[in-house]
């Protein structure tokens, strides 16, 4: 296990330009606004079932999925509102499948917990826990076998990784070395339940020696450190020398889910953590680089109103026609 | 008596087990502290403490395992499985190991067991949140399953299930959790596989469980208003089914519904229909209907979601049409 | 035209979706330089290599998944999971991602990936590798579920299996791989989802699948021996399953029988009775007959083995006493 | 990881005596005659299904169990007929299993692959991979609810280590410490894939960090040594420390199943374990230690001919009643 040290004051080669920095503020503004909304439209029962927000994880989406390139492919949990605006699903149709509308990424038939984008890349969101990360392997497993050097990009939890299925796929990826990069957002929590409640290591990344495979520990709420860390990965998976785990350091500002109040965290640590809040982090940044405060407050603007009219937009989209229940479940 | 959710009886239903038997512990994710996902367990963990309210990692086959392997040393277990479309991932544990161990062993090894889990569609949950998951284990004969359709009927059943020496496969609704209805103090207890007749008719004999147990009950009052009595029965265990009770219903009735929120192929509901008309063919004077679900996954959208279960109001609808046929 | 066992049809079936398709690849544990456990990959690897040949680990979520993931990029995977009892350690994969990743993501994916499991009891490996483990997914559509009764099912609906856009589970018999049948070179395509008539006869419709089907057969020649002409069906695909070919048939014999080695409760068969005696319960003459096998696991030993299976004996006189009540 | 690298040859407190010795060179004698008299059952057609022969492995089985004392309970694969005669089974009696007779320990309907005598403390064979490990944990776990100080022995295959159940087990091993001996025996092969094609660490006791228990690797063909690792595991889990992860370096002698003639070995690879077979190294240890000749032929035809009277017995015993079938499927 390698912990990531180096610092986003300095940049490093391959590192993000000013303006794709301004340009990764500007997504996870929007990310956050996005789930703003959702919360919002949650307590006025426009939302169904239940949501997974992932306010203070958005530099692991960002930061990761900045590292992929057309043809590479990202899967995610739930809680994956994030990851699949960081592939660049559109704020408009994401919002509409949330909200149930026949213009939805899924046609209003996957909601919170399901939302896919073939066509950015998002090839779903997995609400059963684990159960992703064989379906990533395979995703490597093709790209492998078309040679096409695509890269998969997986999003998994710290709680997920008592599952078997997760230990098989990291398995699998390890022996036959696919171009997987395994990105687990360790947000301290899986549910209700503190991580040293649950697993005995004190680290994820340590288990990685288990696989085959590097894991390598990184500040999630540093965008910059996360690209970094992933780019690596993902270059060492093109170039065929196999899989990565990235544990990535962060933490979720809200509850679990719907309205959970979160009392199980102790006297502070939201707080403290709040301090980190990788969108804040991200603007220090870019002003110590040198960027113009006008160009923060423009990509802040911009973000904000791509979330308004996305909204908007949603809203006054209709439901999905009944007819559509029986469409999709054979080709 | 007293008037309580669905929920609650079922919480209550824990607490006087684990009161009444030491060798009873619960095991889940999350059903501590947290009083579980559906907050069903709240208060326990406070009363009872760690060892007999325990929290796990994300593990759902260690969950059932350890359930299983306590049994086999006299604990009687009560596992969580949360939305009971997780039983996928501990499948094999459930259908392969607990359900055939005392068999494959000739009857060395008892399995008092008993499996919670989160059953059924109408929450907007979607497709892997939503499903009524006892079809998947009607075929494996060594569990019982039984699917609470009352507030009294989980109270009762959920004691049953404990102090049963077989292993339980225990559905709640979780339409149903804020469900309200009558809880007395000195109710009977409840035989798992006995099926109830909850309203007595003499023209049709309707089936339901759980949710559309609910929307039969008030389809029939509609049907009531016109003058055709729905006899309605519960058949509250859906393996082993009281054929017995149906058959004898459908003897008066001649006439046989059966009404469920899943798609046909492979349900109960099909089960019950096939063997119902296999013994009592001269009883009927109609062919049996079957009211379920479409063969899809269960779709999100509100809309979309209310338009696949079938409502009271397709429920009188086709019942109205056999009886006119 | 040539004389193979099943096990060799369906190996060629294999060899030749491999030499026609490109994308077409196979999965799964030591079915490369070992040729699987029951010897049906044997050849394959020698002659498309590594990267269409694939050895695994011990890990079949990882084997179900993977088939997902590299479909979602255009490959047509063929997942070996040996015997089919250990779905149960992979079944949420099938049941909760392959069936419903299509409607989920409203059609934005097509998962072509095609699992062999080897099915069914017959040959004493008892409890845990003898089930006919279709039953548990019946209720999960999205899937498209194949039990391929002779030689040239075999390989007919495994080239359809393979060349289907949806997720197809190929039940293999593993007692039928020995079977003996003839193979043409020539045979027309066999079209998923379409039931077969084996045998014509106007007096009973017998339905029934794999080992069942073998026997119904042997049992049909001994009834038309008395001038009892049975006419055989073989669903062939049991979900969806053709109710349409089953129905007609009914039409024609006024009489349906249901032949199936497993227990009755969630069983194809059950729905197969329910679904047609709905539709058709004017065609009838007498109530459908449900020959099932016990409601127990299944037992090691050959006597208890025997004996739990429908026999020959059994089905032809079940369907004599049917026919004279 | 610790390797044992203690020399049986010199005696350590807590080793048997020489008359505990003799009696496991018995125990071992009477299992290799077992599988070999199974092996003849098997070709002449007495044995249904499949069978899983442990020629090679006795070592693992009588060293590991004679750690063990009444109460504790073990669990073992359908590679399982040594364990459970290590635990004490009848000879007779686990024949007439696998000849599928009334007297069998399972009324024959257990055969091969799922032998359980619950009364000596087997709790149960498995046949699908991987299943038992959660069970075992379960077994430990009512260990310590109740406080009995019992002891949970769980055997499993190198291969089955990359199955889902068994890291999910291991893991919540880990984190209650429960009182389980998992005793993987390592015998290069899962059915005919050697242990490097599919699993990316060469020794699976490094694995056991991942879970936060010791992992020890033995040598598993020395009756000795194993007998002392898992004495020391077994302690330790009696005074509540936890679970302990065991490798035991093996050999399986014959193919995987029924006929399988292990062609996937490399060649003079078998001659190379037939030299560490664990019964003529047990009888040189007790040679060396000074026991009798006599004293080990005696112990070799007093097995020999338990074995033949075990199975002669079971073979004239009965087939079941078929009214079986209906029984013990509900309580
Ligand atoms: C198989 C399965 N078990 C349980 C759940 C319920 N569940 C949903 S999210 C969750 C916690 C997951 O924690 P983690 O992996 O840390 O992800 P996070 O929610 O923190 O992003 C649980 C237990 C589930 N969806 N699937
Ligand atoms: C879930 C599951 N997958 C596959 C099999 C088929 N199978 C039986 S034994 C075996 C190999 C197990 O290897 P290992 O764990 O090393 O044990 P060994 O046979 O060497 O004792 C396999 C793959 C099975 N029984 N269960
Ligand atoms: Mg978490
Ligand atoms: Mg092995």
């Amino acid at each position: 296990m390698r912990l990531d040290t180096t610092s986003s004051s300095a940049v490093v080669e391959g590192d993000p330009t000013d303006d794709e920095l301004l340009g990764m503020l500007r997504r996870m503004i929007e990310i956050r606004g996005f789930e703003d909304e959702i919360q919002r439209a949650f307590t006025k029962n426009l939302v169904r079932g239940s949501t997974h927000l992932c306010n203070g994880q958005e530099a692991c989406a960002v930061g990761a999925c900045s590292a992929l390139r057309p043809g590479d492919s990202m899967v995610c949990t739930y809680r994956g509102h994030g990851a699949v605006l960081a592939m660049g699903a559109s704020l408009e149709r994401t919002f509409a499948e949330i909200l149930g509308r026949e213009t939805g990424l899924c046609r209003g038939k996957g909601g919170s917990m399901h939302l896919t984008d073939v066509e950015v890349g998002a090839y779903g969101s997995f609400a059963i826990v684990g159960a992703h990360l064989p379906i990533a392997t395979g995703l490597a497993l093709a790209a492998r076998l078309d040679r096409t050097e695509a890269v998969s990009l997986c999003f998994f939890g710290d709680g997920s990784t008592n599952i078997g299925a997760v230990h098989e796929a990291l398995n699998l990826a390890g022996i036959w070395r696919l171009p997987v990069v395994f990105f687990c957002e360790n947000n301290l929590y899986g549910e209700y339940s503190p991580l040293p409640s649950t697993t005995p290591v004190e680290q994820l990344a340590d288990r990685a020696a288990g696989y085959g495979m590097p894991g390598v520990r990184v500040d999630g709420n540093d965008v910059v450190a996360v690209r970094r860390v992933v780019a690596e990965a993902v270059a060492r998976a093109r170039a065929g020398e196999g899989p990565t785990f990235v544990e990535g350091l962060t933490y979720r500002h809200r509850g679990h889910s719907r309205t959970d109040p979160a009392k199980y965290r102790p006297a502070g640590e939201l707080e403290r953590w709040l301090e980190h809040d990788p969108i804040p982090r991200l603007e220090a940044l870019l002003a110590e680089r040198g960027v113009a405060a006008a160009a923060i407050a423009q990509a802040r603007a911009d973000a904000e109103s791509a979330v308004a009219e996305g909204y908007a937009a949603a809203l006054a989209a209709s439901a999905p026609a009944v007819e559509l229940i029986h469409e999709d479940v054979y080709a | 008596m007293s008037e309580v959710t669905y929920k609650e009886a079922i919480r209550r239903a824990m607490e006087d087990a684990l009161a009444e038997d030491d060798r009873v512990f619960m095991i889940g994710e999350d059903i501590a502290a947290a009083g579980g996902a559906f907050k069903a367990t709240e208060g326990l963990w406070e009363r009872f403490g760690g060892e007999r309210v325990l929290d796990t990692p994300i593990s759902e086959q260690a969950i059932v395992g350890a359930s299983i392997g306590a049994a086999l040393k006299g604990r009687r277990p009560v596992a969580e499985l949360m939305f009971a479309d997780f039983a996928g991932v501990c499948f094999d544990q459930i259908a392969n190991q607990l359900a055939k161990y005392r068999y494959m062993t000739g009857g060395q090894v008892t399995l008092p067991v008993t499996i919670r889990l989160a059953n059924g569609a109408g929450a907007g949950f979607a497709s892997q949140h939503s499903q009524t998951v006892e079809n998947w284990f009607l075929n494996c004969p060594g569990l019982k399953i039984v699917v609470p359709g009352s507030v009294a009927d989980a109270y009762a059943l959920f004691r049953a299930a404990v102090r049963d020496e077989d292993p339980v496969l225990f559905f709640e609704h979780k339409g149903m959790y804020n469900a309200k209805g009558s809880l007395t103090d000195d109710a009977p207890p409840v035989e798992i596989g006995r099926a109830a007749v909850i309203r007595s008719g003499e023209h049709v004999t309707v089936v339901a469980t759980q949710l559309m147990r609910q929307r039969a009950e008030r389809a029939a009052q509609a049907l009531a208003a016109e003058g055709v009595e729905v006899e309605l029965v519960d058949p509250r265990t859906v393996l082993p089914i009281d054929f017995e009770t149906i058959g004898a219903s459908v003897d008066r009735t001649a006439h046989l519904v059966v009404v469920q929120e899943s798609p046909l192929a492979g349900s109960w509901g099909a089960t019950v229909a096939a063997r119902v008309v296999a013994d009592r063919f001269e009883s009927l004077d109609a062919p049996p209907l079957l009211i379920s679900a479409p063969d899809t996954p269960v779709p999100y959208a509100g809309g979309l979601e209310e338009a696949w279960l079938p409502s009271e109001q397709r429920i009188a609808d086709e019942i109205r049409g056999l009886l006119a046929g």
